[in-house]
């Protein structure tokens, strides 16, 4: 139907049964409708949305040829989908059609009937003189893209990355590290059932290279974020490794050979060294070792030396390697890019890095583990086992000069450790808590069963740790100052070893990732989902999901379980196989652009180009939401959102007051 | 008004809605110096005041035992202004003239407050001084020390003053809350 | 060099403050312009008693300080720079309390439009000495206590809790320094003068800590500071350890005599240490 | 007085302000029937023209509501409109109107006793300003 077609409009009021009727006169409502221009028929009728209420409407627009409908009963949020299908199955387009909201909004919160029925005349009319105005719009199916991308190979990028994989889909699995695993490679056991966390983890990385859905690409970093739902097309910079991944057998001869043996590791958070060719750590996937190239002796410093690639049987390095880059084509994408814990240096009452003995959760995870720079042995630098150790909780978190909020695991992995103390050394163990939080399966009961284990919890934030005595016998020994909060003294504690249970902060570079997918970071710096209950793993960026640390901080089940349900909507979207787009998007008419680009800074979703050639705003369709915040930036209007124009709100606005 | 609650003394305080915000971790009482002699820590006449137990909050010592040392302030993980609200506790007290009767820090700041206002400027000794009139053992204490500052001619013999001194007397009037005068 | 200075009410019979923080100064070329008529700033109490009071009383100075033509106030007291710094900042943030203080002022003959700004004594001296005018403190190791009121509620010159500017600054014009962990714990203040033996473990613990860690002698930054530090060392509860003024080193340094830096009215003597090396 | 009745358009976004308006319905949480809402997408597709438009077509007040800061569904619509907004008052007072006229406010979708609230104040305030002048005396 034409936009020069005369327009005649059936109005149609609802008495909703009880609802709408006794209260606004609809009789009377309309008998006013039919006196108002361009309306050809006017009726009530007891419930509009039921299927005679419908047939109504459908059989008046093929016999008396109306080509717009109005509906005055309940909110448009109610049944506006119900009669744009009813006025589409007659044969006219879904969006000549408006409702005009006389429950919500007149019978049930106005006292008076007569007042009542006059705004219901007066919400009836506006939206006949809105109507009037409205245009054919069309949504269009666009095919998805049968393939996607993990951003972040933690546990949260790696279980999302199976489980799509695992589904039939092609997985592209980018992690910027030369290992997967993340942080929880680092631990060795896990709260509350205590599993070890390589032997639950290894297996996991073990599928994911082997895998025949997924496709590896470790010490590699998404640069460039292109097309929208359905279309994506990312740019992947692969960093020069310096070995050849076909050739290396992961023999570690070349590690062996490294001169460079004094850097600092940092998987093993500083504790102890690494050589400038190295694999993080022992389980490393893929078991390849890349050349730190700021600390190798050819690298680095332009020296002669290459005793890696003088020992390595098959000529494995590559000292010409350049960066590579990569052009991946996916449907969805998933961003897995997790945590880095808070550095407590700057909070100077601690006096981390100025006390030896002071450690952070990290720290210590690696001093238990195993694989750590003291093979599980937890003791202080002197070597000597420690007699007392204090565990510091909600450091940097719970604190509005730090992190407001609460980091959710502290509390249960300080516990963990007062645990793994108590049984590997037979430590005394105090916990200085402001409260403990413990709602997980079995959380409360690991709890108490450190209680039972004899850790004494004190209920005070610890307000300093310092080397100041008072006994001369504690010299060398720290002090930690609290207050006791439930017997109300101050303690000053001696002890041997601190661990500073630090809270969880995003990861560093998730504000360049964020940026790249344009999804956006609350206060604190993580992902922002698209809603908090009914769409947690969503973003507003549609085809875009959240995995794991990066919306916020998780403990492993959490993580585990958000990531099964992003690759779930990743993998309904895939399956899908078509994305339809949305009608109510933004046009610029580029008669009338002026090439001010102001639609463009005003844009959230970055859905405006300019046509350098034209000098025009340019809408890209597929991002475009509809907000219309360009159309009400635009100086020149030539921005407007369909089924938002100008001449439709207007419309309505002249027959409202 | 609520039946149930009595009027809230402490009101007037700009910052006082602060206090909504604590936790009760404790880290101011474990920041400072004096906490042990203070019947309630700072935490806990916040709670005082929250809980409506408004009686019990004027008459605590806590503010009075306050350095001013301002630790607890800086590592308060709310932001609570802490060591100023123990100045405003101490001008509400000090109105309403609910101060425990043994506590001496009240006699001490009158005794500086009114040299203030007699001279302008502080002589250590006469603060002691009149001070001592009614803690006469506290000044006894003090007497070793003042030897020695004497002998180092550190004492002064003459009370400091500033020029004007009518005019201290004027800025005390001035500054006078109507509350004071009653 | 001239700055406008508020010397305070302990100045004048401090273990030397006074004698040194002149000599120093006219050794340096800054003359000290005291503000005439200066009062007692209030100090930890008027702020307790009445808001407007302690404002006007501190807000006096800064009248004065504009009728001088000068910008700034400088002063050596840890206390005075603290509550004066209050005082000015109240009055930046609170329109009515200015109005208020401005009234009070001006029934007084003075007028105030201006808020200066408050500068330590340390920041001019930081400033102004020359590096290690002398090698010959090299060996004497010297433990920096700033006490609390330098660099709290505001860390404007430095971290809270663990600063470091006087022990860069001494290590600067020729002196060792010694790390300890007591430079901002609380000597009870003026507590300490009527709760003897409630705040007596204060002072004895930073005494302690600091000759602990090898000091052979403390330098203060605050009268008040100084005084409960060297009147506490009584008894068997600490060790003998002289403390002293940091214009008292910085003069040493340059080559002033211990006499004429009022260094005879310690209590605790300096002149063995001072003498050594 | 008793028998002046202002004209009230309320602007509101569809995510939160117009969800709440839902809420006072199935609520029954009554207001005065003055308020006469069009519902938007988001605050932040309010052109400055519309709001004139309301005045100069007789309105002696426009209300609009918006989700509340950090919560607009389209991530920062409703900042855009606050600071437009902010402009439309400047420049009805400078044509010597009072600009309290038009109001914003944020209202999530689960305020729907805040939705009642905010339309009885608002028709209060305007019938206390009485009839507009704008669509009289505005030239533009």
């Amino acid at each position: 139907m034409s936009d020069q077609t005369k327009p005649r409009i059936g109005v149609y009021v609802c008495h909703c049964g009880m609802n709408i009727a006794p209260k606004v006169n609809v009789e009377d409502v309309a008998a006013h409708a039919g006196t108002l221009a361009h309306v050809v028929v006017a009726r009530d009728y007891k419930f509009m949305c039921s299927n005679p209420g419908q047939d109504m409407i459908i059989n008046d627009i093929k016999s008396l040829g109306l080509n717009r409908v109005v509906v005055a009963s309940c909110s448009p949020r109610m049944h506006e989908k119900t009669f744009r299908n009813a006025v589409k199955s007659a044969g006219l387009n879904p969006y000549y059609f408006q409702m005009a909201n006389v429950r919500e909004q007149v019978s049930w919160v106005t006292h008076d009937s007569m007042d009542a029925t006059e705004k219901a005349k007066a919400l009836t009319a506006a939206a006949v003189s809105r109507v009037f105005f409205h245009q054919p719009l069309s949504t269009r199916e666009v095919p998805v893209i049968k393939s996607m991308l993990v951003v972040g190979g933690g546990i949260a990028g790696m279980q999302s990355a199976l489980t799509c994989a695992n589904a039939g889909y092609q997985v592209y699995l980018v992690e910027r590290e030369p290992s997967i695993g993340g942080h929880m490679a680092k631990f060795d056991k896990t709260f509350p059932t205590l599993d070890c966390a390589a032997c639950i983890m290894t297996p996991k990385m073990v599928d994911v290279l082997q895998h025949p859905n997924i496709t590896l690409h470790t010490y590699s970093e998404v640069e460039k974020v292109e097309g929208f739902i359905g279309n994506f097309q990312v740019t992947v910079k692969k960093k020069p490794r310096y070995v050849d991944m076909e050739k290396c057998t992961g023999c570690g001869t070349c590690m062996e050979k490294c001169p460079s043996k004094k850097i600092s590791s940092e998987f093993n958070e500083g504790l102890s060294f690494r050589t400038a060719i190295f694999t993080p750590f022992p389980q490393a996937v893929p078991n390849v070792p890349v050349i730190d190239a700021v600390n190798c002796i050819v690298l680095g410093k332009n020296k002669k030396c290459g005793a890696c690639a003088k020992f390595c049987e098959t000529k494995a390095i590559d000292f010409e390697q350049k960066p590579e880059f990569l052009t991946l084509d996916v449907g969805a994408i998933i961003a897995a890019t997790g945590f880095q814990a808070v550095n407590p240096t700057h909070l100077e009452p601690y006096g981390y890095g100025r006390f030896p003995e002071v450690y952070t959760s990290l720290e210590f995870e690696r001093l238990n583990n195993a694989t750590g720079p003291t093979s599980g042995k937890m003791v202080m630098k002197n070597g000597q086992i420690p007699e007392r150790v204090a565990i510091v909780h909600c450091v940097g978190s719970r604190d509005v000069r730090h992190k407001k909020y609460c980091s959710r695991v502290c509390c249960m992995y300080s516990m963990k450790f007062a645990h793994l103390l108590r049984e590997k050394t037979g430590a005394e163990v105090w916990e200085f808590y402001i409260d403990v939080r413990s709602p997980g399966k079995l959380y409360e009961e690991f709890y108490n069963r450190v209680q039972e284990e004899g850790v004494r919890f004190v209920r005070g934030r610890v307000a300093e740790i310092t080397d100041m005595t008072d006994d001369p016998n504690d010299k060398g020994r720290l002090t930690v100052v609290a207050e006791s909060t439930l017997t109300r003294r101050t303690v000053r504690l001696p002890v041997d070893m601190v661990i500073l249970s630090v809270g969880l902060e995003p990861a560093p570079g998730a504000e360049d990732l964020g940026r790249l997918l344009g999804v956006s970071r609350d206060g604190d710096g993580w992902f922002t989902e698209l809603h908090a209950k009914l769409a947690p793993v969503s973003t507003p960026m549609n085809g875009i999901f959240l995995a794991g640390c990066c919306q916020g901080p998780k403990d492993i089940p959490d993580t585990v379980a958000q990531a099964m349900g992003a690759a779930g909507e990743a993998i309904a979207l895939l399956s899908r196989g078509m994305v339809t787009t949305q009608a109510e998007i933004s046009h610029i008419d580029p008669d009338l652009c002026i090439g001010c680009k102001s639609c463009i800074g005003a844009c959230a979703y970055s859905a405006i180009g300019f046509d350098e050639a034209r000098r025009v705003a340019v809408v890209n369709e597929a991002l475009c939401k509809g907000c219309g915040s360009c159309a009400a930036t635009c100086p020149s209007s030539s921005a407007s959102v369909d089924h938002f124009t100008d001449r439709q709100i207007m419309g309505e606005l002249e027959r409202l007051v | 008004m609520n039946k149930a609650s009595k009027p809230n003394p402490f009101t007037s305080i700009s910052d006082i809605a602060t206090i909504n915000a604590c936790i009760q971790c404790g880290t101011c009482s474990g920041s400072c110096p004096l906490s042990d002699q203070m019947d309630h820590a700072p935490r806990e006449l916040f709670a005082l005041i929250r809980e409506g137990e408004y009686d019990m909050a004027l008459k605590s010592n806590t503010p009075w035992f306050c350095v001013s040392c301002y630790a607890c302030m800086v590592r308060c993980p709310k932001e609570i202004p802490v060591t100023d609200l123990m100045y405003a506790f101490k001008e509400i007290i000090t109105r309403k003239r609910t101060a425990p009767k043994n506590q001496k820090m009240p006699d001490m700041y009158r005794a500086f407050s009114r040299i203030i206002k007699a001279k302008g400027r502080i002589t250590e000794s006469y603060v002691m001084a009149l001070y001592g009139v009614k803690h006469p053992l506290d000044a006894l204490k003090n007497i070793p020390l003042a030897v020695k500052m004497i002998l180092r001619k550190r004492l002064e013999p003459k009370a400091l003053s500033v020029s004007d001194p009518e005019s201290f007397a004027r800025l005390f009037e001035l500054t006078e809350k109507s509350e004071d005068k009653a | 060099m001239r700055i406008c200075f508020y010397p305070g009410c302990s100045y004048a019979s401090t273990a030397g403050y006074k004698e040194s923080t002149e000599a120093v100064c006219q050794k340096l070329g800054i003359e000290l312009v005291v503000i005439p008529d200066w009062n007692c700033c209030g100090a930890t109490v008027m702020f307790g008693e009445n808001k407007l009071r302690a404002t006007a009383l501190a807000a006096r100075h800064f009248a004065l300080t504009q009728a001088m033509g000068f910008e700034e106030i400088v002063t050596g007291c840890n206390a005075c720079y603290a509550t004066l710094g209050k005082a000015a900042r109240l009055l930046n943030e609170d329109a009515e309390l200015f109005i208020k203080t401005k009234d009070v002022l001006q029934a007084l003959g003075l007028t105030l439009d201006r808020i200066p700004k408050i500068r330590h004594l340390f920041e001019i001296l930081t400033k102004a000495m020359p590096d290690a005018p002398s090698e010959r403190y090299r060996s004497l190791s010297v433990g920096a206590y700033y006490g609390c009121q330098l660099t709290r509620p505001h860390q404007f010159l430095d971290k809270g809790g663990y600063p470091e500017i006087l022990e860069t600054f001494l290590e600067r014009i020729g002196f060792a320094v010694t790390d300890h962990s007591a430079r901002t714990q609380c000597c009870g203040a003026s507590h300490a003068v009527i709760y003897k033996d409630e705040c007596r473990n204060l002072s004895a613990r930073i005494i302690r800590e600091i000759s602990d860690k090898g000091a052979q002698i403390i330098t203060t930054i605050c009268p008040l500071c100084q005084f409960n530090l060297d009147q506490a060392q009584t008894g068997d509860l600490t060790p003998r350890i002289p403390v002293t003024y940091f214009t008292q080193l910085a003069g040493l340094a340059l080559g002033l005599s211990a006499t004429s830096l009022g260094m005879n009215k310690l209590l605790v003597s300096a002149e063995k240490v001072i003498s050594r090396p | 007085m008793s028998e002046y009745k202002p004209k009230i358009v309320a602007l509101v976004c569809n995510w939160c302000t117009y969800t709440a308006a839902d809420l006072a319905g199935t609520s029954r949480l009554s207001y005065p029937a003055e308020i006469r809402m069009i519902r938007l997408m988001c605050t932040g597709m309010i052109d400055q023209k519309y709001i004139l438009k309301a005045f100069l077509d007789g309105a002696d007040g426009v209300f609009i509501g918006g989700c509340h800061p950090g919560d607009c569904h389209y991530i920062d619509g409703n900042i855009k409109a606050e600071k437009r907004i902010g402009g439309t008052r400047n420049l009805l007072s400078q044509f010597g109107f009072e600009p309290d006229r038009l109001a914003l406010q944020w209202i999530g979708a689960s305020e729907g006793p805040e939705f009642q609230h905010n339309m009885t104040a608002f028709v209060e305030r305007i019938t206390a300003l009485g009839p507009s002048q704008v669509a009289d005396r505005m030239i533009l």
